[in-house]
């Protein structure tokens, strides 16, 4: 009988490169991926990932302040998002779900851009083409499939890129990212599965998903997978790269599950407290991702003041110009609603949008009228 | 006479059912612990269990999928859908499935599933959230489609969607699930049958059609008309599928004028169908071509423009002064 | 002028597309080799290589979502859904992705997919390979529906919906996919726009309106009533959304009657939305209320049943005689 | 990292307990499991294999008289659908695809009602509940999920039960499919996934789907697979009594891989000539699932023309049964049409159906009318 990993084994094949004392552990195929990356790019990830820490600290401040709608945390899935993000070449093409504030980040997108859709100013805050990443993706999994459709016209154009998709653990029991592992797996589509199992979907613990680790399930459709610390950036960039080595040497997909910790609620509507232990809590605030970075930068000898000062600089600016960004945003037109649903003339809207432009003029005259009349 | 909210409302008579017979049980992502993300499931896992309340994994098809075998061994589930924009992925399932098996097997399975949507928009929420899908299973023969719009229906037709041996889907306005009414928790099973519309404001000029979210607005649309001497007739359609067209048409040969309102797309949408079904069989009473206020032929625009989609008051209205061919309306636009 | 079949047209149609643009790329299951379960694709992965014509693993959301990232990649998808009936797994990227994505990125990304779906019943298939699942579709925002029904038209219809950047849901009537016609191969993709119906026969007493395989019954019926003096116009939809209504009325105008017939299901059926948008046009132009002939309200029948539920010959006429309100018609029961 | 199995290791696990020459291999595991199977009970699996090889030879015939409209054989899975259906209780709940006649013919279904609803008077042939075995299913791999829904409730009403689901290759690349493992492993429920992976899914190779073996996909999902050669009837009487222990003992779901072939078309409607090579039939002739139990029981002594006799009088006497059956059926009734649409009254339908009788009543009249008139 071919069996299943039992549960007692999860764990043991996690792939560490920094522990959370920030200790820098020694591994024999992931080293050599990250030979390049000493002090002055650790810093740049620490960097990184205090700055997105900090855009979603704002995301949620200005959610409580009515300036948003709604917000998702990413608190405590830096590491997994920076690591991937930094391991990406400017046209692999990213395929998100909607809580990859880091990735956008890492694309130069501002944060404006990034929050106005949990504004409601927008669907999309930046062009896809322009950033080579797909809009943010509500519908659970369905991203998977776009990201292997487009690695497969990349073989079939003859492309360099890869294609990487991002989602939750909760999303693996989705119909949809199983096909996209099919599909992947059946035409050797140079695309990168990368799941941030951050323990939670809502309410609901991975264990409602799988029995066994996440990183189990590919290969049992011929897809490779790596099982890495999502909360140790190192680990996370180190295995973004192997993955996308093996999809632009024509070695076809790879799945890695990249073990975190959602730190926050699911989204600013969502109460924790309701399904999840406190203690929980603790045992992964002390694997931070931040916090073991700068341990291990200040064993590198960095003077952790001055670390934390510079990173804090750059957030701080970021902060700033995005409080400016987010506050300052017009509502937009009322007729923009019948814009774009086409990309050429369409009968029946047309004659909507005429409809309802007359319908305003008339409310336009009528309280022009009114106010006229009050004078 | 108890005062709920329409939420609660919805809580109780889940609860009233899972009582009454131990072959109900509830699956969805989020009801147990949470209570489900708008806690309409609140408290039922704790008190029946989680062999009754059932988390599920993250998908869609596979929920109604399983449920559908449940209904086989005898069970009957009562399946929540989180929002309305995630039940495509169960389409296949309620199209192919949930519909077709009854006739299917020559009736000698039934499929007594209650599918609880949370639908429609005006809660500033992101894409996806918002949609109005209710055309998309009206259409599909095999189903019922029922709406709710107050917290005494919200209690008393969950227990007969839940008792229905019919796939019902049952639609709730997550608009209102915070707005108190005062419900009869002594009604039982009877009261008015789940497929009929109810008058819920007589009137004597136009006959206005809503159901969900819209009735309310609706209702303050007739209480503005007023205003103008204009007698609206307010009908809460109740039930989607089938339309209880008797009640209509009885309104409609008293009116003469008729007005649909809904937040789904115009094209195909229910103000199709009555707009059809009013006019087959109302011809010679009708003294204007029925009107109908809704939705655009758009995707859900972001929230921040929801506003403009959704049909409001002023554009009821602005429908009923259409149909009464006053001035000021749109009517000109007409052919 | 060259004699097709319906069938050979689209392959043309097909063919001719593919060589015009090295984007554009064929999806489905079975459609290489064997050149899908009709051949429709027949010789076409021969000559353009597996890579623009993909035989995909069996699972049409798996297809469909697939062909929208090829989409983001620059690609032109056509994608076949091997039997209307299949279509139904695909529904949530098709409505949630596919036709929203436009809309969804503010006009950045295009999704000129091409969906084909052979459609429709009368070949003695079994279950759900019979359906009609255009209002499905016509009810959702983002995407174009149509439908050929004579080969000239599958030809030259299918090489404009490659080229609309739009996404197109294409319905090919699998009841005429045998049947032959003159295909003008030089005609491009000007000709008569792919929004618009066309007029097949006209007439002067009522307005016969169909689409796809129902076309070719409704010029027989046409053919027949002639026997009863009446004059009937029938015009073919082609454009499922939008519809030409522009068309239809000026035909309603002419003579104030209106039938439409459709395999579909009548509820929310597009019999609903022609039926309501003539009649907010063309109210005081109608003799009488417009007149439905469809499919039933019910799934799709066994095959030694499916002529019940086809709305067949007789059927259009007894619907053109209540038009008429001629004797023997069922006009009596109206109402 | 975490690799797929190389597709080089394909065939070796398959377990196999009578080669195709017909002698019994022995196999540790499997052997307990099919220990009271003797002489007598291989008969009776061999009579079963003949017989259901008969009706479907009687199905091809009967399309190609114009008799059904359509016919799916299932020549060459007869081992794996007789041995799998002679493993079951007759209260397990099977739920089946469109090719599993021997699974009917198992569950004393008559051919005649397997066979008239491709003649298109039906759509059911059975009581699924008298029969304990639901409809076929045509939408590819949505019957899994109803399986495993089925099996959870068991596991809720404290049944003792299982349930069964069929599919074949193709359909593992459906979501449905996936999610059902998802479902069923979350749950532990008592069910059993039988794969009849016949290499084929109407043109399609089982490679487009699968780059490794089907079996290697379930464990992934934390469920345990067994791989079976689907030609060898005791294998796959082996392996489903396994799977079903499994289930009835607490200890969850199993998936069962059959290796088989599909030696005919896909349907009478398909001409596999246009897509696979004629030598692929012969190297599978080979292994022929009833030749080789017939070597196998001349091997134990029984006389190989007494034995094809018997075998044969039973598949004559189920053949002419169907025949006449099939042959004697009435059309339907028209206004069946509107039947068990609902369970309850439905307005809008109630009328239509009133609407339609009249339109039929004027027609007959209208007819006798013309017939009064001709006299
Ligand atoms: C198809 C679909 N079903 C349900 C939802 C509601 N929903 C939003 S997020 C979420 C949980 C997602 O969990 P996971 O995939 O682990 O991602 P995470 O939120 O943890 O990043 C759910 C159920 C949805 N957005 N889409
Ligand atoms: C959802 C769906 N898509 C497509 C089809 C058309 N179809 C019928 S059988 C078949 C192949 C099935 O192959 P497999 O699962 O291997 O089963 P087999 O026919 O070999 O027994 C296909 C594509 C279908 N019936 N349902
Ligand atoms: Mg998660
Ligand atoms: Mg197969």
């Amino acid at each position: 009988m071919t069996n299943p990993q039992a549960a007692g084994e999860r764990g043991e094949e996690l792939i560490q490169l920094i522990d959370p004392s920030g200790r820098r552990t020694p591994h024999g195929e992931f080293d050599p991926w990250v030979d390049d990356i000493e002090v002055e790019a650790l810093r740049r990830l620490h960097t990184d990932m205090v700055a997105i820490r900090r855009v979603d600290q704002e995301g949620t401040a200005l959610q409580r302040q009515g300036e948003l709608a709604l917000w998702p945390p990413l608190l405590g899935q830096e590491a997994a998002q920076i690591g991937a993000g930094r391991a990406l070449e400017d046209d692999d093409f990213i395929f998100p779900s909607y809580r990859e504030t880091g990735l956008a980040y890492c694309r130069g997108i501002s944060a404006e851009d990034t929050l106005r859709v949990w504004r409601g100013n927008a669907y999309s805050g930046w062009d896809p083409f322009g950033k080579n990443m797909a809009t943010p993706q509500i519908i659970i999994g369905a991203q998977a499939l776009h990201a292997v459709g487009y690695a497969m016209g990349i073989k079939y154009d003859g492309g360099s890129q890869a294609a990487i998709t991002f989602f939750g653990d909760g999303a693996t029991s989705q119909g949809d990212v199983n096909e996209a592992m099919v599909f992947a797996a059946s035409y050797q589509a140079p695309v990168v599965f990368f799941c941030q199992n951050n323990h939670w979907a809502i309410s609901e613990p991975v264990g409602v998903q799988s029995l066994t680790n996440i990183a189990d399930r590919s290969p049992g459709f011929g897809i490779p997978s790596l099982r890495v610390d999502g909360n140790d950036v190192l680990a996370c960039l180190a295995a973004t790269r192997i993955a996308l080595d093996r999809a632009r040497s024509g070695n076809g997909p790879t799945f890695i599950e990249a073990v975190t910790y959602r730190m926050g609620p699911h989204t600013t509507a969502d109460d924790p407290t309701r399904y999840r232990d406190a203690n929980e809590l603790d045992l992964w605030a002390a694997k931070d991702p931040i916090e073991r970075l700068e341990r291990h930068l200040v064993d590198l000898g960095v003077d952790e003041a001055e670390l934390k000062a510079a990173a804090g600089e750059v957030a701080d600016s970021v902060a700033a110009s995005l409080r400016q960004g987010i506050i300052g945003l017009q509502d937009p037109e009322p007729m923009e609603v019948f814009e774009n649903v086409y990309s050429q003339p369409h009968a029946a809207l047309d004659r909507q949008r005429e409809h309802y432009a007359l319908y305003r003029e008339q409310f336009a005259d009528a309280s022009s009228a009114t106010e006229e009349g009050a004078r | 006479m108890s005062k709920l909210t329409f939420g609660k409302a919805l809580n109780a008579g889940m609860r009233q059912s899972m009582e009454a017979d131990p072959k109900v049980v509830l699956m969805g992502e989020d009801i147990g612990k949470l209570g489900g993300v708008f806690r309409i499931t609140d408290g039922l896992q704790k008190d029946f269990g989680e062999h009754r309340v059932i988390d599920t994994p993250l998908a869609e098809s596979g929920i109604v999928g399983t449920a559908v075998g449940m209904a086989y061994r005898g069970f009957r589930p009562v399946v929540e859908i989180q929002f309305d924009g995630f039940v495509y992925p169960a389409f296949d399932q309620i199209v192919s499935q949930v519909a077709k098996l009854h006739y299917r097997t020559h009736g000698m399975v039934s499929m007594p599933l209650t599918i609880r949507i949370p639908f429609g928009g005006g809660i500033g929420s992101p894409e996806h959230h918002s949609e109005s899908p209710e055309a998309y299973f009206a259409h599909t023969a095999g189903l019922r489609v029922v709406s709710p719009s107050t917290p005494q229906d919200a209690y008393v037709m969950m227990q007969q969607a839940i008792a229905c041996d019919d796939p019902v889907v049952f639609f709730e306005p997550k608009r209102r699930y915070h707005e108190r009414g005062d419900v009869d928790l002594e009604a039982a099973l009877t009261g008015p049958e789940m497929g009929s519309a109810a008058v819920r404001r007589p009137g004597t000029d136009v006959t206005l059609v809503a159901y969900g979210a819209q009735v309310k607005t609706a209702l303050a649309a007739a209480t503005a008309a007023e205003d103008d001497d204009i007698s609206v007739e307010v009908i809460d359609l109740r039930s989607i599928s089938p339309i209880d067209f008797d009640t209509i048409a009885a309104s409609v040969r008293k009116t003469g004028r008729l007005v649909v309102t809904h937040e789904a797309s115009q094209n195909l949408g229910l103000g199709a169908e009555i707009t059809a079904g009013i006019t087959e069989r109302c011809f010679y009473q009708l003294e204007h071509a029925p009107v109908r206020v809704t939705g655009f032929d758009i995707p859900y625009p972001y929230s921040k423009l929801e506003m403009h989609h959704l049909p409001d008051l002023d554009r009821i209205l602005d429908g009923v002064d259409r149909v009464m061919d006053r001035p000021n309306s749109l009517s000109s636009l007409e052919g």
